[in-house]
């Protein structure tokens, strides 16, 4: 009997999703342009996304979902997408893609295909983006890459792919420089990082770039992923006594980085750590611990691009203020969320879009792409701009966060920084007993 | 005491028993013969409950309790020494036997019970610190016995007990069994040692093919030949 | 400098052995008794780790109190699982029960995210710490040391020395023995599956006492495979084997760094788990059921 | 001679699954998606649902095969196109090698240990190749650019789009064949044998290890065979963390499971169920489709503990139509 009642409960889910798989093809989401003569007529555009909503990205991919519908929603109240005397409003159009590859290019495929999207917004991390270029080259549809810096992928020569994120080898130099301005004679560098090719990347590029600068390089190790204990390597490299200290990899390695240095009373003068300490469940976790803690940033709350600045400049602005953005964030994510770094990247991948699109005025996927090109504009994540060669993302700069007195400061360049780098970092005992880089 | 009435049952998709009826009467040894396969060992089993009957009825005095598992079976006084005696071979003697006393019920008589046991089987208590799985197969075989006795039980469900034996410990063994049924206890037997058995028996059974092929007093059995050529082989 | 290093690194290995093998335990207990193989076993200690997450940063609890909460969610979780689910499919062929420990723990890390969210959290529970010539021992780290040596040991004297304890052993020596004692073999069963859950929910305690941070839904999976790993090396089934293979385990991580570290170009921390992982299958070569296995 | 009439089914799966791929808009790699699952629950079932033993480090032959094409493309970009065959014989030799490897030292344990032993090989490996910096270290083999330089970008793209997805298909066709022919053959009454009892297997004058060595080779080679084209030659790239990720053992498990081990049809319809159900389950539910996916896995555990395939064989056990299901 019970038996029965499962094969029941079975064959209802299977004729249920049996149901669904049929409705997208019904559903008509094309977006092919019907001339109609009279006034601006008012069509859906659907921007494609993977997301990472589950799977070991799934908290990037939830940011940069959020993001994306922040941006769309912006463009929709803000008169949408104009082309000749049509308007067109921006959907996302999501699917989950549990961080692993196969899905992400079936779901690339079925969005340029079942839903006619040619605008994509690519999967987070390299990895992802990589296993989804080729469909995409397939298809003929743009990728937008917001969560996957590593350089490599620039450096195949898919034409259809292009960056809004500032590239790996960017990640850690701004620190460096911070470094050498504040201290000339800081010169002992250690890296510690994660063996995984993203971090080995940022490092790599890191390495010469501090060489060129005159550090010395006095311990390089890594760490495998997923490793709960660094005491090893950390032994060590108190033994190297380093004046400055970069490495980290993702968010778990990079607090427990943290959390063992502090542990093993290993005293730096300044640490930079990869990704983690750009959140704040990096100082949540650490409390005292993080003061005096370093991240490069691709974006941060309270960095000074405006309007203003774009005029400076003299390059156009796009897209909401920045208190218009962490406002409409906070709408769609609660009140008690603060928007990462994913969250303006994702943004700023969509605004390029709509952006390039009124530049080309026409949806076509080539012209779109000839526009980026020479595009060029500022938007509350900063500066976009391409290599037209690579795609590559050119213009926008890293920022260097820094906590101080439980805030996440901007340190660094001095043109967006919103405090002084504090510098050296107290050391783990004066921060045991209280003491933060704001005291 | 125990009647067990078209009781059907098996492994997986396979079905060995096809209906088998039986009775025990309350102090009394009572044995099942039959070749090898004829479903002696998966009589007892499913009567016990180690395997569940899929048909049938097994009563006890009067209770069915075909659906009861064996735990509580325990608690109502049967008991079971296993085909290959499933000792715990890593616990010691003592523990073995304390183990056999794990319901209230029989821990409450445990004193007297491995008194019994002690008096029944001396051996045991000089090797009472040793691992069971130690000791010789004869040993064992008494460990078995005098941990079925631990339970304190009414009936026991023995298997093959002589299997495996020197043909000196077979007798031994016999002799016990015959001790426990003069103790009062009841017994139901199933032996491939056609002759030893039948010598201690009061009643007897004959399994053929999953179903019983003839039942009685033993001596109806020791006088009818051809019983004993059609079924048993001697 | 070697000799201090060699000497640090084999402190610290042992550290983490000590929790590596409080989190096999459970595993192994659970082979042992009920012949499954829990693939969701993961999911359990990431329930740990948070539950000494909340307990500390909602109630201020501290880690080591929140082991009896852990201990009580554990055998909760254990008993419903097992009455939901692994009671039905104990007579079902040998590896559904992997399918179904496998869904169990996909369920549970996607429940945990709904409710949880996919942050990577952490706690700091400062306490101080010994400081010692060659490195610093914190003493979050010696009492998650400390609290495994401890449950391990009690478990031990509960096993060796109560009735149920006895009874658990001997269904996993042989059930039908166990049940012509009168022993409730299901009941044993299901109380064998708690206490099981319960101990891998606590040794998620203990990992949060020895790493506070990166505590995350889906931080279960290398621990699994940790485990999985150290259990048959100290001899599935055997919870005692699986506790000294723990440190055997945390001392090849650690220790073999050091000696890895004097080959040029390459990278010795990945090289440690190399090692660990080789020696596994070495010592299988030579006593394929591990080392405390018996059958 | 072996029955082929089983093979029909499987075989009107897979020519409907890629006919509705090759008719329907945007369903052609989801379909590939459902084939990938189905070929490694194919794969497997030769080794784990032949003759019992569970592999969890099955996913190193898919690495070793992944590898295999890596380096002939990787790093023999020269030979031009001949650099797809070498791939495969080198996906071919490598899974050899690591089958003689593990052969040895992990199929003389049984159940649980051997099954856990081979996550050491999986493992050890991995951590051997990224601590080691063999082939890369944890950077891995890049290989579109390389590959649209030497081919130029509009026969890269075919490579990874169509070549293998062709490669794949092909793959499992020659896999189910092959599964047939173990089954009915010598080969799958020994292995049947051994799976009912290895002992009295034994006994009986079978060379067990032989007929193990012959499942486990089969399975590996077909499972390094995927990974060449389904990883490498499709994705264009390989990372060690990517192909040594033991989720795909666990999810090839569950396949095989799903559908039935020790069958034909087993693994292809339980590939079916759980690509279908996890693709549609992402489409529609994005984010919550493994919370509504394990709930329903478990249901099936439990309504069929052997498997669809295997409840469905039992329910027609005295139909016709029996004989095509196999």
């Amino acid at each position: 009997m019970r038996k029965k009642v499962f094969v029941l409960v079975l064959v209802g889910f299977v004729l249920f999703f049996a149901g669904c798989a049929q409705q997208p093809e019904e559903k008509p989401t094309t977006t092919t342009p019907a001339a109609t003569p009279t006034g601006p007529k008012e069509e859906t555009l659907y921007f494609g996304a993977p997301i990472s909503l589950s799977g070991k990205f799934a908290k990037e991919g939830q940011m940069s979902l959020w993001g994306m519908q922040v941006a769309a929603q912006w463009i929709n109240e803000n008169g949408g997408i104009k082309v000749g005397n049509k308007v067109y409003k921006v959907e996302i159009k999501y699917y989950d893609d549990e961080s692993k590859k196969e899905s992400v290019q079936s779901l690339i495929e079925r969005l340029a295909t079942v839903d006619k999207v040619k605008f994509i917004l690519a999967p987070y991390s390299s990895g992802l983006t990589m296993a989804a270029a080729p469909i995409a080259e397939k298809y003929g549809v743009l990728m937008n890459s917001h969560g996957g810096a590593s350089d490599y992928i620039f450096e195949q020569g898919y034409y259809y792919v292009v960056q809004t994120l500032s590239p790996a080898s960017k990640y850690q130099t701004g620190f460096l420089d911070m470094v050498k301005t504040l201290d000339p004679d800081a010169k002992r560098l250690a890296l510690v990082y994660e063996d995984k090719e993203f971090s080995r990347a940022v490092h790599q590029a890191a390495k010469e770039y501090a060489e060129k600068l005159g550090f010395e390089i006095v311990y390089e190790k890594t760490y495998p992923a997923g490793t709960t204990d660094l005491s090893p390597i950390l032994n060590e490299l108190k033994a190297a006594n380093p004046d400055v200290l970069i490495g980290g990899g993702h968010f778990a390695d990079g607090q427990l980085l943290a959390q063992q240095l502090a542990e093993l009373n290993i005293n730096i003068k300044a640490i930079s750590i990869l990704v983690a300490p750009s959140l704040p469940a990096f100082y949540e976790a650490l409390g005292t611990k993080a003061e005096g803690i370093s991240a490069p940033a691709q974006w941060e709350t309270g960095v000074k691009y405006s309007p203003e600045v774009a005029e400076k400049l003299g390059v156009e602005w796009y897209g909401p203020t920045q208190e218009e953005f962490i406002k409409m964030f906070k709408d769609l994510a609660g009140e008690d969320a603060e928007p990462s770094y994913h969250v303006a990247e994702a943004a700023a991948a969509v605004l390029s879009y709509a952006k390039a699109i009124e530049k080309a005025q026409s949806t076509d996927v080539d012209r779109v792409r000839e526009a980026m090109n020479d595009l060029e504009f500022m938007c509350v994540y900063g500066m976009w701009s391409i290599d037209p060669e690579t795609g590559k993302q050119v213009g926008h700069d890293m920022v260097i966060i820094q906590w101080q007195n439980e805030e996440k400061k901007i340190v660094w360049p001095e043109s967006a920084a919103n405090a002084k780098p504090c510098y050296p970092m107290p050391t783990w005992d004066e921060k045991a007993e209280g003491k933060t880089c704001g005291s | 005491m125990l009647k067990v009435s078209k009781l059907e049952s098996g492994y997986g998709e396979m079905q060995v028993l096809w209906g088998v009826d039986l009775e025990v009467k309350e102090k009394s040894i009572t044995t099942v013969l039959g070749p090898n396969g004829a479903g002696k060992s998966t009589t007892l089993k499913a009567i016990f409950g180690i395997i569940s009957p899929w048909n049938g009825m097994v009563e006890y005095f009067g209770e069915d309790v075909t659906k009861t598992p064996p735990h509580k079976k325990v608690e109502m006084g049967i008991t079971m020494v296993p085909e290959g005696r499933h000792l715990f071979p890593n616990m010691t003697v003592e523990d073995n036997l304390l183990m056999g006393a794990y319901l209230s019920r029989a821990e409450e008589k445990f004193e007297d019970s491995l008194e019994l046991v002690y008096t029944l089987f001396p051996r045991l208590k000089e090797r009472e610190e040793q691992k069971a799985g130690t000791l010789s197969g004869g040993e064992q075989q008494m460990l078995a016995i005098g941990r079925a006795l631990m339970t304190s039980p009414n009936l026991i469900l023995m298997d093959e007990p002589s299997q495996g034996l020197a043909p000196k410990l077979v007798k031994e063994v016999f002799e016990t069994i015959y001790k426990l049924k003069e103790e009062g206890l009841t017994i139901l037997l199933v032996e491939q040692n056609v002759f030893s058995s039948l010598d201690i028996s009061d009643y007897a059974y004959v399994l053929h093919e999953g179903k019983i092929a003839f039942g009685g007093s033993v001596d109806e059995i020791k006088e009818s030949e051809d019983i004993k050529k059609a079924y048993l082989g001697v | 400098m070697i000799a201090e290093q060699l000497a640090a690194n084999i402190i610290y290995g042992l550290l983490l052995g000590g929790v590596y093998g409080l989190a096999t335990m459970g595993l192994s207990l659970i082979f042992g008794v009920l012949r499954v193989v829990n693939v969701g076993h993961g999911a359990f200690i990431m329930v740990g780790a948070f539950t000494a997450f909340w307990m500390f940063t909602l109630y201020s609890i501290p880690p080591l109190a929140s082991i009896v909460v852990a201990v009580i969610v554990g055998l909760a979780m254990g008993f419903v699982v097992f009455m939901t689910i692994i009671r039905r499919l104990l007579d079902a062929p040998e590896l559904s029960t992997l399918l179904a420990t496998f869904g169990i723990g996909v369920f549970i890390e996607e429940l945990s995210k709904f409710f949880w969210g996919p942050d990577y959290v952490g706690y700091s529970w400062d306490i101080g710490g010994i400081s010692l010539p060659f490195t610093e021992l914190p003493f979050t780290k010696l009492y998650a040391f400390g609290s495994s040596i401890v449950i391990a040991a009690l478990l031990y004297v509960w096993f060796s020395r109560t009735k149920l304890g006895k009874a658990i052993r001997a269904v996993v020596e042989d059930k039908e023995g166990a049940m012509v004692c009168g022993i409730n073999v299901n009941m044993v069963y299901a109380l064998s599956f708690a206490i099981g859950i319960a101990l891998t929910v606590t040794s998620g305690v203990l990992v949060t006492l020895f790493t506070p941070v990166g505590i995350n839904v889906y931080m279960g999976g290398d621990y699994t495979l940790k485990a999985f790993v150290i259990a048959v090396l100290g001899g599935l089934g055997s919870p005692w084997g699986a506790f000294y293979a723990g440190f055997i385990f945390g001392l090849l991580e650690n220790g073999s760094y050091t000696l890895l570290g004097l080959i040029p170009g390459v990278e010795p921390f990945g090289l440690t788990r190399f090692v660990s992982f080789t020696a596994l299958l070495l010592i299988l070569l030579l006593k394929p059921t591990g080392l405390l296995g018996g059958e | 001679m072996f029955k082929f009439k089983s093979l029909i089914i499987p075989f009107a799966i897979y020519i409907i699954l890629i006919a509705i791929g090759l008719s329907q808009p945007g369903l052609w790699q989801p379909i590939m998606y459902i084939m990938f699952y189905i070929g490694i629950g194919v794969a497997l079932n030769n080794f784990m649902g032949l003759t019992g033993y569970v592999d969890f480090g099955y996913v190193a032959f898919l690495a070793m095969g992944a590898y295999g094409m890596g380096v002939a493309l990787g790093y023999f970009t020269y030979l031009g196109i001949w650099a797809i065959p070498l791939g495969f014989v080198l996906a071919l030799i490598f899974a050899a090698l690591l089958c003689t490897a593990v052969g040895g030292v992990a199929l003389r344990l049984r159940g649980a240990y051997f099954a856990i032993a081979t996550i050491g090989v999986n493992e050890g490996l991995r951590y051997l190749i990224e601590g080691a910096k063999i082939w890369g270290g944890s950077e891995g083999i890049i290989l579109s650019g390389k590959l649209r330089k030497t081919f130029g970008p509009e026969f890269a793209n075919y490579l990874s789009t169509f070549v293998a997805d062709a490669a794949l298909i092909i793959i499992i066709f020659i896999a189910s064949v092959i599964t047939v022919y173990m089954i009915n053959s010598r080969v799958g009454y020994a292995l049947l044998a051994v799976r009912e009892d290895e002992d009295a297997a034994k006994v009986m004058g079978i060379n067990v290890t032989k007929y193990k060595l012959i499942a486990f080779f089969t399975s590996a080679t077909i499972g390094a065979m995927i990974g060449a084209s389904a990883w490498t030659l499709k994705l264009t790239y390989v990372f060690p963390e990517d192909v040594f990720f033991i989720h795909y053992t666990v999810e090839a498990i569950v396949i095989v499971m799903l559908g039935g081990a020790g069958t034909l049809l087993g693994p292809v319809v339980g590939g079916l169920i759980y690509g279908a159900l996890k693709y549609y389950l992402s489409v529609i539910l994005p984010g919550f489709q493994l919370l509504v996916f394990a709930p329903l896995l478990l249901v099936i555990v439990v309504a069929f503990p052997e498997g669809v395939v295997g409840f469905v064989k039992k329910k027609l056990q005295e139909r016709g139509i029996i004989e095509y299901i196999t």
